[in-house]
């Protein structure tokens, strides 16, 4: 009798994980899966205004691969994203890396660069916008200081507005990526690094060629994060450049706003969506895949 | 191959000082073992020999040259830390070679001198892992090799055991020793395991907050040490102390230990007789007796010669396989004494001690340095 | 880095070159990061005139806050001239319970998924990570439907459940990446003793938890403070939170741009998320070292 | 108690004062108001907003929308019928048929329209132009013409902000300028293939070539009133805008015929129309259909028509309207749109939403900004609006 | 206190096996010492005793109960970790009581457990301190006390010792074998340290890859293993093992042992007269012979009594204090002798070997089982 009840109650403590996780993986099931499997459905409907469930098949995504404005999205996408998460690495681990140099008021300089963070993108675009404004800011500035033929005018150039778009979100990331790589050089094994100037190495030389190298999982971590930022960036575009000049700064998620809200193209709106999650697992897949297997053993 | 001589080293952490007026010479091809507990400073001392950390005062020399401000790639001097230190992202080869590479050694000649050393610890077939995928054992036979491919003039040691398992590290004991022969090289080996200072050593100084205790061969500390912290540090297990008071019975110097809480009480009379320092000094003072377990051996007659026979009651027994230690009470002191296995002993049994008196410490009761 | 202290020849000309590019290379950066806030500040201390006339990065003539007390408490959001002062409860009213709900369940989801491991609790947790991916727009419309069918449409609950669960993605893997460091080992002895799931959660592991909770907290605010998309798309009115406001305050489709009102408000705005990171940022970095970096 | 949520994108400046009558009215005739603003990109964010509030079965009471959408929306059985307010009131007879025409669906009404812009508008500095002796042109080559002679003066010629729907907006005044009437109706409200690919449209696109070299360099993302900012400077001669720009002169102490001359672009009698209005969406509750009533009543009433007016700057969207205290730009907009409407060159914006909805405008403002900001040429944006616009069908 | 008994018990992970058909029995009182090297089921076997891992197949009871579906909290053992596993935000006093508060004690009478617990293992200075401000050893305390505290039926202890250094181990492990005496307590021990386990336990049992290779006492084990890797991992240093092929000379078993590497070249003759096994299944057929190194002792006779003498040149010498480890060459094959620290040898010497044949085992060269 007493094995019974002792049987019950084991089955049931194994039982409560479950049903703590229940809802919030329920949660997450309808919230990010559903309404995936929601918009994947949409993008072969005919819908337009509002969504409608009649199916027409690849029409949407035939018509979405048409569209200038798209491949205009799509591509800056990719020198948004690859420039974005590249100059943001670089820049965070060089401040990591100098500030790992026993600076004294450590403390400060690492509040002021990561303070950014803490700032919404709608305030960072517009912030960004006078200063990049030819008219206004730092061009105008530079040249009252004498300079005459100083210009930067990246923000009216078509073929340099995305690279003010990365401007300004490498300003409000780097930080991050700063910290993530300080806390990442103080837990290196400091016998490494004897180690290695016993072995004749600079102190350039043993960040190149031992300790960065040496924190792939960090790089990794950055490049997910920031990665996950770019494909989300959608307020800093309307607040910087709102597109423009023309639409020649757009990026998907604007792209797939104003089709499902402003041109009444919700099937369309929907198609550059799912392209979008896409590429977002062709990025995540293998982190995923890589983050798993290793779990396995810790 | 080089000597090293180090005069009058200080260091110091802001107002800490962490190592206080250390000097020691070491002969070209002596192996020095640096025994402490954690924290006395021997890695700091062994770092301050690589130039890893700045001296504060004094003088290092290498061979006939003073380091103090030399960097410490030009020292000639190789490594090999307690975690090993291997850098995660390069083979093993690459690890092996990265010194040699620095030193803009071209590529064939590397590839020669690795392969060389790889064969000589028997890590060829392992130079295209990564770290992370080795044994302890061979993450330390890497580590050995990183070092030893330089062939520089001085190898230092950082406890380069400590992390292997007790058969792994009994095994590497070996081989280390064999290197060294073998090379004939000038080696200081840090360590914190008394066992294994005493197996490599041809000089261990001992260490205790940053001031050397003694400066000897192994030998010398375990029968002669100096005071009762090298005592209880050096041999395992350890020795055994007795609070005795030294009277002069007979012409002869003898150790009363009281077997009771009683002041007056009984008392165990232990003859000193051909003690190796003069006792007279001590007569009537409080004193501590030194007497290591194998020292006390089994006997069934009453008298031995050159012994003390003490009869006690066996306390705890551990047999160990090749001996057994038995606890034992004499009144209220309990001593330790290491047997040979064939003898049987229950816990409770009443057993005759033979107490090696030729092999006995007397320390003085304040200062628990030797007489 | 930190530790070591290589022999070098003293004073050596080198090394004072080395500092000097060090500084220069940080303050210079310095300069960069603190040039935005700098525009902005400034010319919310600046009246309209000086705006118009003067360049962008002049300091302003004298400080004016009258820019600020017009942003609070004056200046007009749709037919409502009250400022942004109520919308600012709106936003604690959602950002508080959102941020505790989602860090309280990361919490328990990453402490289940790593210290009660059962099948499929790795796929659990690929799907959750999965959902830190997804765009927010494509939601939108679904969640509208959703959120209709619960009848939280337009409603504070409404958005503090949206961003309870889109939070929870990196709630959970902050927590799962810390949880996976304690050992298990503390689980059993808590098992033994009698303790059970939440015993063991509430005694045992939340109090280690601190560092990770700051990250947390952290990031789930600044994620909802900040947030427009969500705010704007499920509350309409009066229930707006404080970033809808200030977006309804900045923009004007036919109208004069007050910008120094503007830059008042985007710093009001910011200002609870500056301050966090201001007063708790090392425990951020702190934080990460402890959780979200791994090997 | 009648109540009524507005959903609206006029947030600050004279839109908000003008909304903000509208509510006053409304509260004196017990009426609560539930105020929906949401600002941002002419009614972007709003789009969103309201898409979900329908989707969650929760829509508002009154929506601004223009153009084409209402009836989209009406098609989709979203919005009520106010044919009750509209015949008790006599809307048929008080509204131009360009202006019944969108807020009308299936032979009844469903939205109410609240002014009539009107976007074909020249502002000039007076002062600027007779630096060169210049008169606003009344033609696009006296335009040229005079923009050369300012530009050689060392003055811009052209305020211009470079946002998609400025350069549309420009598009289109080109359009009824070059093509004339009935080329505007063929090619911007027909879609007709043919007129998009003629000639007529590469001229157009070349007078837009041409406008390039009349505006400064830094006209990318500008807002409109900052160039409207620069008229008033005098930094800029003229600018291409609707009669919004009014309330920014207004703002600054301008006064009109003097400070500035608003005058129509150049074109034989045409109007482009810009209207305003507010759909009323389908609402459960008798109060809230009270509200809706009650709203439309009075956002058509004459007293409302005439202060929301003054304060935006536009003219009443109903033509029986005193004028009394409109300004000279208001009476003659007025007059040209009474005209207009007899001679039937009354046409609706594209640019603003009252031609095409918003796919197809959407296609409009695509090609004429990416012709407008790169090299493209005439050719070749004629052929991608035929191609966009046929995508976007 | 109770007995435990293990019947058949098989832990599979998904498709692996770890524990393979187990069975041990234990008595009351007794002290049981799983011993093996990792990853080879130890703490799995000690964990499915606990309950904290489901039990494949098999049964186990404690006393007369069959606990297999009893909550780790209902079966009244305690557990003693390898971390030690204290709670972090706790204070000492905390960490003991928890149990007990969990257990719905009420906190006069928990006070009363937690202070005796605390002076018997002298922390009850330490109790208001949290973990992190306590030494290994006192960490190690604070543990025990947990387990203690609660007076369970059962003690468990998972590699308790391995995160202390060598000295406090020492002491603890004597306070662990104290301790079993005065609780009169079952305990099952967990370690891949033989020396703890022979020092410790009543009984051995040796676990492989989750099988039990033997289960005895340990000395037995110690003296006649029952294969050769219990030979090899039982014992510091280890057992020597030579190559050898028996005959039969004059009417006795003589094992050759070749000391060339032609198989016809000289031989060593070790004579296996009265071994406590029939060897004359073996006779022309290859054996190994173990030897353990203090059984070679050095002699100046030519001959001693139920010993072989051997000739043999030292190659290494390693100090220990007490002993000396001596490396010596026989032809090609090298033992390991331990001897006496009085006795001088130095590297190159000739050393007379004195085999105490008694003391040997004979293992078959394919199963590697004792015969
Ligand atoms: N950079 C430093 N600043 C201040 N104190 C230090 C520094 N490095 C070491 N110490 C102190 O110096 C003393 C000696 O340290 P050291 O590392 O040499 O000890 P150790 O003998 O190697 O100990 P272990 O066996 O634990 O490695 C310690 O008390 C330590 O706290
Ligand atoms: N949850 C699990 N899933 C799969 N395999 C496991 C699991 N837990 C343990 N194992 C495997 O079972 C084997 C035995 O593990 P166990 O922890 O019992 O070893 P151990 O003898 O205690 O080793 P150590 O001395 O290292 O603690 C190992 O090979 C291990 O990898
Ligand atoms: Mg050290
Ligand atoms: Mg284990």
């Amino acid at each position: 009798m007493a094995s019974v009840a002792g049987k019950i109650a084991v089955r049931l403590e194994r039982l409560i994980p479950k049903l703590v996780i229940a809802p919030g993986f329920l949660a997450i099931l309808l919230f990010v899966y559903g309404f995936i499997i929601w918009t994947a459905y949409i993008s072969f409907s005919k819908s337009k205004m509002l969504p409608n469930y009649t199916l027409i098949g690849l029409r949407p995504y035939e018509r979405l691969f048409q569209m200038d404005r798209w491949n205009v999205a799509f591509t800056n996408l990719i020198i948004f994203g690859v420039a974005f998460i590249a100059i943001s690495i670089i820049i965070g681990v060089l401040l990591a890396i100098l500030l790992d140099q026993r600076i004294r008021i450590e403390g400060a300089i690492r509040t002021i660069y990561l303070y950014p963070m803490a700032i919404s993108f709608v305030i960072t675009g517009t912030a960004w916008k006078w200063i990049m404004n030819p008219s206004l800011g730092l061009e105008t500035v530079v040249r009252s200081w004498g300079w005459e033929s100083f210009s930067f005018g990246w923000i009216v150039d078509q073929n340099m507005a995305v690279y003010a778009l990365v401007m300004a979100a490498v300003w409000q990331s780097s930080g991050f990526v700063m910290a993530l790589f300080l806390s990442a050089l103080r837990s290196v094994d400091q016998d490494i690094i004897k180690a290695a100037s016993l072995d004749g190495a600079s102190t350039a030389k043993i960040y190149l060629r031992i300790i960065l190298p040496s924190m792939r999982p960090v790089f990794m971590s950055a490049v997910v994060i920031l990665a996950h930022l770019a494909i989300k960036s959608f307020d800093l575009v309307v607040a910087l450049t709102n597109g423009g000049p023309g639409y020649s700064s757009t990026l998907p998620a604007n792209f797939m706003y104003e089709m499902t809200f402003r041109r009444n193209e919700i099937g369309v709106g929907a198609a550059s969506a799912i392209i979008m999650l896409l590429t977002v697992m062709a990025i995540m897949v293998p982190y995923l895949y890589s983050e798993l297997r290793g779990s396995k053993n810790v | 191959m080089a000597s090293l001589s180090i005069r009058n080293a200080v260091k110091r952490f802001g107002a800490v000082e962490v190592i206080k007026n250390v000097s020691l010479d070491l002969n070209d091809g002596e192996f020095l073992v640096l025994l402490g507990a954690s924290g006395c400073g021997k890695s700091t001392l062994l770092n301050m020999i690589a130039g890893l950390e700045n001296i504060t005062e004094g003088e290092i020399r290498i061979g006939d040259r003073v380091v103090n401000d030399v960097h410490p790639k030009d020292r000639d001097i190789a490594m090999v830390f307690q975690s090993y230190a291997l850098y995660p992202n390069m083979t093993v080869e690459k690890n092996i070679a990265f010194g040699l590479e620095m030193r803009g050694i071209p590529k064939e000649e590397r590839n020669k001198l690795v392969s060389e050393v790889a064969t000589m610890l028997q890590i060829d077939h392992l130079l295209d892992r990564k770290p992370a995928q080795l044994s302890g054992g061979q993450r330390q036979r890497v580590a050995m090799g990183r070092a030893l491919v330089r062939r520089p003039e001085i190898f230092l040691f950082d406890e380069p055991l400590s992390n292997l398992d007790a058969k792994l590290r009994l095994e590497m004991r070996t081989e280390i020793k064999r290197l060294h022969k073998e090379l004939n090289a000038t080696i200081v080996y840090v360590t914190h395991d008394q066992i294994e200072a005493m197996t490599l050593a041809d000089r261990i100084a001992i260490l205790k907050d940053g001031i050397v205790q003694q400066y000897a061969t192994p030998a010398e500390i375990y029968n002669k040490p100096t005071n009762v912290f090298i005592a209880s540090l050096v041999g395992s297990p350890p020795m055994n102390f007795l609070n005795a008071r030294l009277e002069t019975v007979d012409d002869d110097v003898v150790a009363h230990v009281p077997l009771t809480k009683d002041p007056d009480g009984q008392k165990l009379d232990l003859s000193l007789k051909g003690y190796d320092s003069d006792l007279s000094a001590y007569i009537g003072k409080e004193v501590i007796i030194g007497i290591r377990p194998e020292n006390i051996s089994y006997t069934e007659e009453p008298v031995k010669d050159g012994h003390e026979v003490v009869q006690g009651e066996v306390d705890v027994v551990e047999p160990t396989g090749a001996d057994t230690l038995c606890h034992i009470k004499w009144g209220i002191n309990s001593v330790l004494a290491r047997i040979n296995n064939r003898i049987d002993v229950a816990i409770g049994d009443k057993f005759n001690c033979a107490i090696d008196m030729k092999r006995t410490n007397v320390f003085d009761k304040k200062t628990e340095t030797r007489i | 880095m930190s530790n070591l202290d290589i022999v070098r020849p003293e004073n050596s000309s080198f090394q004072w070159v080395g500092r000097l590019l060090i500084w220069s290379i940080l303050l210079l950066f310095c300069f960069w990061f603190l040039m935005p806030a700098y525009v902005v500040i400034s010319t919310s201390l600046k009246n309209l005139e000086e705006i118009r006339g003067g360049s962008l990065l002049a300091l302003p003539h004298e400080l004016n806050f009258t820019a600020w007390q017009h942003a609070w408490n004056q200046a007009c959001i749709g037919v409502q001239c009250t400022g942004l002062q109520p919308y600012f409860m709106n936003s604690v009213m959602m950002a508080i319970p959102a941020v505790l709900f989602s860090t309280i369940l990361g919490a328990l989801t990453g402490y289940t998924l790593t210290k009660w491991r059962f099948k499929g609790s790795n796929i659990i947790f690929a799907l959750i990570l999965f959902g830190c991916f997804v765009p927010f727009q494509v939601v939108i419309l679904p969640m509208a439907q959703t959120l209709g069918i619960l009848r939280l449409t337009n409603t504070v609950y409404g958005l503090i459940l949206v961003h309870s669960v889109y939070g929870l993605a990196f709630t959970t893997l902050f927590f799962r990446n810390y949880y996976v460091t304690i050992p298990d080992e503390l689980i059993r002895a808590a098992t033994i003793d009698g303790a059970g799931f939440f015993t063991i959660f509430f005694r045992i592991l939340l109090p280690i938890s601190p560092p990770i909770i700051v990250v947390a907290v952290i990031w789930q605010f600044t994620q909802i403070w900040n947030d427009f998309l969500f705010g704007v798309s499920f509350t309409t009115g009066g229930s707006q939170p404080l970033m809808v406001a200030l977006n309804n305050l900045v923009n004007t489709t036919t109208g004069v741009k007050q910008y120094n009102v503007d830059m008042a408000a985007a710093l009001i705005t910011a200002a609870p998320t500056l301050l966090v990171y201001i007063v708790a940022g090392r425990y951020f970095v702190r934080g990460l070292t402890a959780g979200s970096v791994k090997g | 108690e009648p109540v009524a949520e507005v959903l609206h994108y006029w947030t600050s400046g004279g839109e908000a004062k003008a909304i903000k009558e509208l509510q006053q009215a409304f509260q004196k005739r017990g009426g609560k108001w539930i105020d929906a603003p949401v600002a941002g990109g002419g009614g972007d964010a709003q789009a969103a907003v309201l898409r979900s509030r329908v989707l969650a079965g929760d829509p508002p009471a009154a929506v601004q929308i223009k153009g084409p959408n209402i009836a989209e929306w009406a098609e989709a059985g979203a919005l009520g019928d106010l044919s009750d307010v509209a015949n008790a009131q006599g809307w048929d007879d008080i509204l131009p048929q360009a202006i019944k025409n969108v807020v009308k669906y299936d032979g009844h009404y469903v939205a109410v329209p609240v002014n009539v812009h009107r976007v074909d508008w020249i502002w000039a500095n007076p002062e600027v132009l007779a630096k060169v002796g210049a008169e606003v042109p009344k033609t696009w080559d006296e335009f040229n013409a005079t923009a050369d002679k300012l530009k050689e003066a060392g003055i811009v010629p052209l305020a211009y902000g470079g946002q998609p729907w400025q350069d549309a907006t420009v598009f289109e005044t080109v359009v009824l300028g070059i093509g004339g009437i009935d080329f505007y109706k063929k090619a911007m409200v027909d879609l007709d293939e043919d007129a998009l690919g003629s000639d007529t449209m590469i001229k157009v696109f070349d007078q837009m070539r041409k406008m390039r070299d009349y505006i400064d360099p830094d006209y990318p993302g500008r807002d409109w009133n900052l160039a409207t900012a620069m008229v008033m400077r005098g930094e800029a001669a003229m600018q291409i805008m609707g009669d919004w720009a009014k309330g920014e002169f207004a703002a600054a102490g301008k006064k009109p015929g003097v400070d500035y001359i608003c005058a129509p672009t150049p074109s034989d009698g045409g109007y482009i129309l810009n209207s305003d209005s507010f759909a009323m969406f389908n609402v459960s509750g008798e109060d809230k259909k009270e509200g809706q009533d009650l709203l439309a009543e009075l956002i058509l009433g004459k007293e409302f028509q005439e202060t929301f007016n003054l304060y935006k700057g536009s003219i009443p969207a109903r033509m029986d309207v005193p004028m009394d205290k409109f300004d000279s730009c208001a009476i003659k907009s007025m007059e040209d749109m009474t005209s207009a409407a007899k001679n039937d060159t009354l046409v609706g914006s594209v640019a603003h939403e009252i031609a095409q909805a918003g796919a197809v405008r959407g296609a409009f403002l695509d090609v004429v900004t990416a012709h407008f900001n790169s090299d493209m040429s005439s050719e070749e944006a004629t052929k991608k609006l035929i191609d966009a616009i046929r995508l976007a069908k």
